[in-house]
């Protein structure tokens, strides 16, 4: 899996660890669209197990001081592995709507026609660069703006007033993106469960959530409880497509008999050490 | 005085772009055809004499601007002003703008698929984009559209000089209107521009 | 290139009066001597064939000018009365003042979270605000407020007609208190808030 991607230097192997210069991204579409073309994969066919799994491991390597961005990597992150959970199911007869993947291809030709667009612009900026106009143009007398007729209607007034929109007092010159759900939450929430139960069902941890949030508490479980797969710290088990998730507690010790409703072992803060999750992992720090 | 002699001093004169009918307030004499009569005169003459600026059409006005040919004599000098270059991220999100408009800034941001809050705010400031309307729907978000500004810019004589989407490697068709999936929690903020942004569906091929 | 054309280039393109010196730098192909030669060439062209305009020597060197016989073209183009229209600055700011007053600019610039000195200006140069007072506490900043000519120029009798629908933000429905604590009088020193900035793009001529 390695050769294709350190082929196309997006990757670089350092003390270990895989390293994304994730600065070079304008974004996860930017990123993904990279994956893609890079290895010449069919956007109308994309591997979507085998672009999930590297677009996962750049993502981990979003660094602490890149919060802002990193929230919407991971809604990319989430978006990716709920398509590649889908394409697992099976699929009702062949219409084309039913590819789960539908939406994600779209998205990405639309934005490669965006950069295309901003690469046309770009030009266009940098000939119309290489035209200077009259430099020095003589001062003249300005007519007084109160003799100006003026046009405006109460409407166009009105119009701007409805649309004023108090600035976030925190949030002045940058947008943080102040996510309603973080992530290490429900990280902190699923070991909490595991910490009384070998296992617990994915709803359970959602009880309670109801409304417009629920969906964003949805995706961010799943995506902490991907994470803490990732550090091996759980297991994810579903019998049947649409029955319930159950989030197992993991012993590292006990590796490979994962079946077997995990061990007596409580350690699951060792075991993230093990997955070298020393790092202040992923998207938290909120305002308030 | 001739006809072209005052649209010749207008337009030099002037370092922004100057409709017809504008110039033509100079004198009780002009009107929008005669203006654009002299235009016509002048740019032959200037051409069969070769000068080292022309008229040039931006922005639904004329300007008159120096040749491509002598900018890297100009350059060379600290008082010929140097054009500003957009970064990566405001041309992409202005590409965004200039194709859709009008187009709110979830839409915006759906299509980016990161944050444009600020990198929109900017480009007002330049004066690139403008406030246009509202949609409609819950909070009645606003929906942004590209200045005259814009297209002095880029040196663009109007919106038509956009390349067309059919010389794209990538076509744009009709779309259905945008529906994000639940990848978006500016919840509610739903973008009902789908009347007025002409905008793509991209089909895929069967199978 | 010849040396007529490149000297012209950059007289026209430039924002200051240039020394013969100072434009050989224009190309190695130049010097003093030639440049001279070349400006005596432009003027004997310019004036045979009637430009509107002429090279000008200056205490700082050679200038491109319009010829002063066009002046009153210029004046009349610039001065003939033409309707305008407030830029979105304009109105925004306009509204926050009509709505919130009185209000001080620093208010201002924290609502619409840009620098705003200019637009203010602007409005109170076409006498649609007034500075109505001044605050207490530090520096007693100016406090602005709607002119008689705004309720005139709106068909208002007086600010009680000000329509207040349900839809109107609640920073301008109600007086909610403004600026985080202690941050009440941290004149202009608001992150972002460059006083220049929106200067350019205040009112944009009708059309």
């Amino acid at each position: 899996m390695a050769a294709p991607e350190t082929g196309a230097g997006l990757f670089g192997e350092k003390a270990g660890f895989w390293v994304v210069e994730i600065d070079r991204f304008q974004g996860p579409l930017d990123l993904l669209l990279h994956l893609i073309r890079v290895q010449d994969v069919d956007v109308f066919d994309i591997p979507i197990a085998r672009i999930t799994d590297q677009f996962l491991r750049a993502v981990k390597e979003i660094h602490a001081t890149q919060l802002d961005s990193a929230g919407e990597f991971l809604e990319m992150a989430a978006t990716l592995v709920r398509i590649k959970a889908q394409m697992l199911l099976p699929r009702y007869g062949d219409d084309e709507e039913a590819d789960p993947r539908a939406e994600l291809v779209r998205r990405l030709l639309e934005y490669e026609q965006i950069r295309e667009i901003s690469a046309r612009l770009q030009t266009a900026e940098a000939e119309r660069g290489r035209r200077f106009g009259k430099g020095y143009v003589e001062a003249r007398p300005r007519p007084t703006l109160e003799d100006t007729p003026l046009e405006t209607g109460w409407e166009e007034v009105m119009e701007a007033a409805l649309a004023v929109e108090m600035p976030d007092p925190r949030d002045v010159e940058h947008r943080v993106r102040v996510r309603p759900v973080a992530m290490e939450t429900k990280v902190a929430l699923i070991l909490d469960a595991l910490g009384r139960a070998t296992r617990v069902e994915f709803s359970r941890l959602l009880r309670g959530v109801e409304g417009l949030q629920a969906r964003m508490h949805g995706v961010m479980t799943f995506l902490a409880s991907l994470e803490l797969t990732r550090r091996r710290a759980v297991y994810l088990r579903q019998v049947n497509p649409f029955s319930e998730l159950w989030i197992y507690r993991r012993d590292p010790e006990t590796e490979g008999a994962a079946d077997e409703s995990a061990g007596a072992t409580d350690d699951a803060a060792e075991a993230t050490d093990d997955a070298g999750g020393d790092r202040p992992e992923t998207t938290t720090q909120e305002s308030p | 005085m001739n006809a072209s002699q005052i649209v010749e001093a207008v337009l030099f004169a002037s370092d922004a772009p100057l409709k017809a009918e504008e110039i033509a307030r100079a004198d009780e004499s002009l009107d929008e055809d005669r203006v654009e009569e002299a235009v016509r005169e002048l740019r032959v003459f200037y051409d069969e004499t070769e000068r080292s600026f022309q008229i040039v059409e931006v922005a639904e006005g004329y300007q008159i601007l120096t040749r491509p040919e002598f900018s890297s004599y100009l350059e060379r000098f600290d008082t010929v002003p140097r054009p500003s270059r957009l970064s990566g991220p405001a041309l992409e999100t202005l590409a965004i703008i200039a194709y859709r408009q009008p187009i709110g800034r979830v839409e915006v941001e759906y299509i980016r698929g990161v944050g444009s809050a600020g990198v929109i705010r900017s480009l007002q400031d330049r004066g690139l984009v403008d406030v246009v309307g509202r949609a409609e729907g819950l909070g009645r978000p606003l929906l942004y559209g590209t200045s005259a500004r814009f297209l002095e810019h880029f040196g663009f004589g109007s919106l038509d000089d956009l390349p067309r989407p059919e010389e794209l490697p990538v076509v744009l068709r009709e779309r259905v209107p945008l529906l994000p999936e639940g990848e978006q929690e500016d919840g509610g903020a739903e973008p009902g521009v789908a009347a007025g942004a002409e905008a793509a569906q991209l089909d895929l091929p069967d199978g």
